[in-house]
């Protein structure tokens, strides 16, 4: 788990960061949450990866939610060096969600940002290949936000 | 193929019945006896499907023998979810296959969708895409049912005459 | 005999070379033979693809420019249908994802349920549920074991490892009823205690495997043949591995010491004793070395597991309906393949807002075009099973 | 030269290593089942097709003896209808006296059935009103055999019992059919 000056750490060194707190009532595994901005992503993740006192050198996971009225993109980021971790959160537009590419910094990001595109529409600036990677590439939709609605096909 | 012009032919000769009669047994004691079958593994159900070809069922008992190929292949397998993404490639491996051909739907996902049944992307049943001859149902279903499907198989194929066309249109 | 055919270590030089220069000319007696990239399709329907994956090789001659997988084969939309499915419906979905280790599945479901909604199962129950996943850990590297070896071109492993397969698939018969598709755990416990007869199963079969191990040695792990054609091969750095968050047995076989079992106990695994291989070089032989080692201190946990079983109940009993509050967890656990990574956001009802999968297999796969850039068109199968991938996993 | 020859010597050596190894099992007994003459008897817990279970002779009472199938346990609670992750069960039911039911049609689709078990783990009544049979070799040649219906169902619940002790097969695919 990653220490509270640790977090601070990033709060100060980004005013725009802020730690998320979860509603009263809702469970939280104490894992601390960074909500950034979408144009500071890039910075953040990688002063998160190359402070010495962080060291986040492995992306665990990356997925994104779509909450209705906006869409949270999700990173699940974990030091192998100093055995903490800290969940990395942004929040985007919904309607036309865009955000810089993580692929640079961990190239774990690559595959996973293909699925987020492919199932939520988030568009990555800046990624490699940037194409569908589970459905056909004519599919029209993306299956995984809430509103999607699936029409028949001749294989239903 | 020739069978399928060989029975007309048969039946204007003079006891053409008869021989079409005993080469109906022949033709199907051959075709029964040896089903080579398209190594088509799609998920859960190819583990079964390669655990009766192992050791403790031993599929080639039946005459069953794995084939990477469908130019080789009598029988096809569907083990496993058919997606929308695959139905076209096994369409398309289905016409790869010499005529006669049998199709075997193994396990819930191919045969109706299965717990994907209101899956966006999985086809409800493999019938949509190509004739099925036998359903087996399980989820994976054990070896001994794929066997007994084959067995099954053997019998709907004993009953085959020359004279139909084999393989129903899609 | 020294010289590895297989291994291509001065490969990518030459190829850079080649990229560099015109690419197409090489002089042969004056005149100019074309020299183009060829493109070999792969799958998704091919015996040894383990699945309905689909790869795009690029080759130059021989050795792979480029390899470009294609995945989506098996894509079932679990996630989605996780959302319009109670907490109780989503377990057998769970099996069917990693269709080999579906008790490790259905673990870590089960699992992050149980975070949110803040119940802890009786210790009877964890300790079953090591038991299970130990066992499902012994017959998926079993399976492994198998298909390794049919695709390195002996069959004969194939047999052996589905032999010794069946015993366990036995053991999980007379635990859940079912031999791959387990839906044994439910959230606050197991389905079921053990069966009688069950423990001295498992106790005979645990002495009669470790014989088996030694003989599979024997047979295939320092084969010469098996070993020219998957030591060297498809190398992986430790560094890589973490830059591609790869984990499981294939970190460890790059020399990561990272297993979730030891260093973030999750269940009762804090109470057992066991050593975490690794392997030195990260080649293929060492992924399958780092394998056939786990499963002997699998066998170990088993032992110590069933001669610790505290008696007590196995489930706490819930309602079948039940209601998460509101929050988000993600819990991983050590699958077979890596870490198994569940995302639920729950909204305070029957069914979660959003589960999503941190499938290992998905994310190990992401290293294939790496580690096979620069080898030879004959390596594609030795690395590709070597990484272990289920498809059931990868596009879910 | 001696590197080759000292493989050629350990790739021998090696080849009856391993053959040695083959030449052992061979001594062993087979592991094989002849399945169609040997069957294994499948675990007592198996989750074979699902059945509709009766009740015992001494507990039926009288106005129920009349009503069809009056004499299976199920009480048409809709509970294994809800708890099934697939859809695949179908229960139809009238309203009775005195706040009960009367079952009017059962039927599971086995095709699409994943026999998880939930069905079974949620039945309220005593020992089950709906159990997995150990049978599971289930064949069938169209799509539509595949939906059972509540005559069969109470066939596989009372006719193959998971306590059976002759184990014997049940002939249930050819239902439907000639019998050849």
């Amino acid at each position: 788990m990653i220490p509270a000056e640790l977090v601070d750490l990033v709060l100060q060194k980004f005013p725009g960061v802020q730690k998320e707190q979860p509603p009263p009532k809702a469970y939280s595994d104490g894992v601390p949450i960074l909500l950034s901005p979408p144009h500071l992503i890039v910075e953040v993740a990688l002063f998160l990866r190359d402070a010495p006192e962080l060291a986040m050198d492995l992306l665990k996971n990356l997925t994104a939610v779509d909450y209705g009225d906006r869409m949270t993109l999700v990173c699940h980021l974990f030091s192998l060096k100093k055995r903490h971790k800290v969940t990395l959160k942004v929040n985007l537009d919904r309607l036309e969600p865009k955000v810089e590419s993580l692929s640079g910094i961990w190239p774990a990001a690559n595959w996973q940002e293909r699925e987020v595109f492919d199932l939520f529409g988030v568009q990555f600036l800046h990624h490699p290949d940037l194409r569908r990677i589970m459905l056909p590439e004519d599919w029209t939709g993306h299956p995984l936000r809430k509103d999607y609605v699936h029409e028949p096909d001749q294989y239903d | 193929m020739a069978d399928r012009n060989v029975g007309p032919l048969l039946q204007t000769l003079a006891g053409g019945d008869i021989v079409l009669t005993e080469a109906d047994f022949f033709i199907n004691w051959a075709r029964r006896s040896s089903l080579w079958a398209l190594t088509f593994g799609l998920a859960c159900c190819a583990i079964e499907m390669m655990a009766a070809y192992a050791a403790r069922f031993d599929f080639d008992r039946f005459g069953v023998i794995p084939r990477p190929t469908p130019r080789q292949a009598d029988l096809i397998i569907i083990a496993g979810t058919v997606t929308k993404k695959m139905a076209p490639r096994i369409e398309r491996l289905y016409h790869q296959m010499p005529d006669p051909k049998y199709v075997i739907s193994m396990g819930s996902c191919s045969n109706c969708g299965g717990p994907y049944y209101d899956s966006y992307s999985v086809v409800k049943g493999v019938d949509k895409v190509i004739p099925v001859d036998v359903y087996i149902c399980g989820c994976p279903p054990r070896p001994e049912a794929l066997m007994y499907g084959v067995l099954k198989l053997q019998e709907k194929i004993r009953e085959k005459s020359v004279r139909q066309e084999v393989t129903p249109t899609v | 005999m020294s010289t590895n055919p297989t291994s291509t270590t001065e490969t990518p030089v030459s190829l850079s070379a080649s990229a560099a220069g015109s690419g197409h000319g090489v002089p042969a007696g004056g005149r100019q033979i074309k020299m183009e990239e060829m493109y070999l399709n792969m799958g998704p329907q091919h015996p040894s693809t383990h699945g309905v994956l689909r790869l795009g090789i690029m080759l130059e001659g021989e050795v792979i420019v480029d390899v470009i997988p294609d995945l989506g084969y098996l894509h079932r939309g679990t996630e989605k249908l996780a959302e319009h499915r109670n907490y109780m419906q989503i377990i057998h979905l769970t099996d069917r994802m990693d269709y080999l280790s579906a008790m490790n599945n259905n673990t870590g479901y089960v699992m992050v349920v149980e975070k949110v909604m803040g119940v802890k199962p009786p210790e009877r129950a964890e300790y079953i549920r090591v038991i299970m996943c130990e066992l499902n850990r012994i017959a998926s590297h079993l399976l492994f074991f198998g298909t390794y070896g049919v695709d390195m071109g002996a069959v004969t492993p194939f047999l052996y490892g589905f032999r010794e397969r069946e015993l366990v698939l036995d053991l999980f018969e007379k635990v859940c009823g079912a031999r791959m598709t387990h839906s044994y755990m439910r959230i606050g416990g197991v389905a079921e205690d053990l069966p009688s007869g069950f423990i001295e199963q498992c106790l005979e079969f645990i002495p009669y495997f470790r014989a088996r191990l030694a003989e599979y040695d024997e047979l295939l792990t320092y084969n010469p043949i098996f070993m020219d054609r998957t030591k060297g091969v498809g190398r992986l750095s430790p560094e890589r591995a973490l830059a591609y968050g790869v984990t499981g047995p294939m970190l460890r076989a790059s020399g990561v010491l990272y297993d979730l079992r030891r260093d973030e106990p999750y269940s009762v695994y804090d109470h057992f004793d066991f050593e975490i291989p690794t392997g030195r070089e990260g080649d293929c032989w060492d992924r399958y070395f780092v394998r056939m080692q786990e499963m002997r201190q699998s066998l170990s946990i088993v032992e110590q597991a069933l001669a610790a079983l505290p008696p007590g109940p196995v489930n706490l009993k819930t309602s079948r309906v039940l209601k998460a509050p509101e929050g988000e967890a993600y819990v991983e656990v050590e699958n077979p393949r890596g870490q198994l990574g569940y995302y639920l956001v729950s909204d305070g009802g029957e069914s979660p807002y959003r589960l999503h999968i941190r499938p290992p297999s998905f994310i190990n796969l992401q290293v294939l075009p790496e580690l096979l850039t620069g080898l030879k068109v004959g390596d594609v199968i030795a690395v590709l099973g070597s990484v272990d991938i289920v498809l059931g996993e990868v596009d879910r | 030269m001696f590197d080759y020859l000292a493989g050629c010597f350990r790739g021998a050596t090696n080849l009856v290593k391993g053959l040695n190894v083959t030449f052992r099992t061979m001594l062993e007994p087979p592991v094989t089942i002849l399945y169609p003459y040997q069957k294994k008897k499948v675990a007592e817990r198996y989750r074979g097709i699902m059945g509709l279970t009766a009740k015992a002779k001494e507990d039926m009472k009288k106005q129920e003896a009349g009503v069809e199938s009056g004499e299976l346990k199920c009480i048409s609670c809709f509970k294994c209808m809800e708890a099934c992750p697939v859809e695949c069960i179908d229960i139809q039911r009238e309203r009775g006296g005195k706040g009960k039911f009367i079952l009017k049609g059962f039927s599971i689709n086995f095709a699409r059935c994943t026999f998880c078990g939930l069905c079974v783990d949620a039945c309220p009544v005593d020992d089950k009103a709906i159990v997995h049979s150990r049978h599971f070799e289930e064949v069938f040649f169209e799509r539509k055999e595949m939906v059972f219906d509540m005559d069969k169902l109470s066939l596989v619940g009372t006719g193959i019992r998971p306590n059976d002790p002759q184990g014997e097969r049940f002939e249930l695919s050819t239902f439907g059919r000639e019998p050849e």
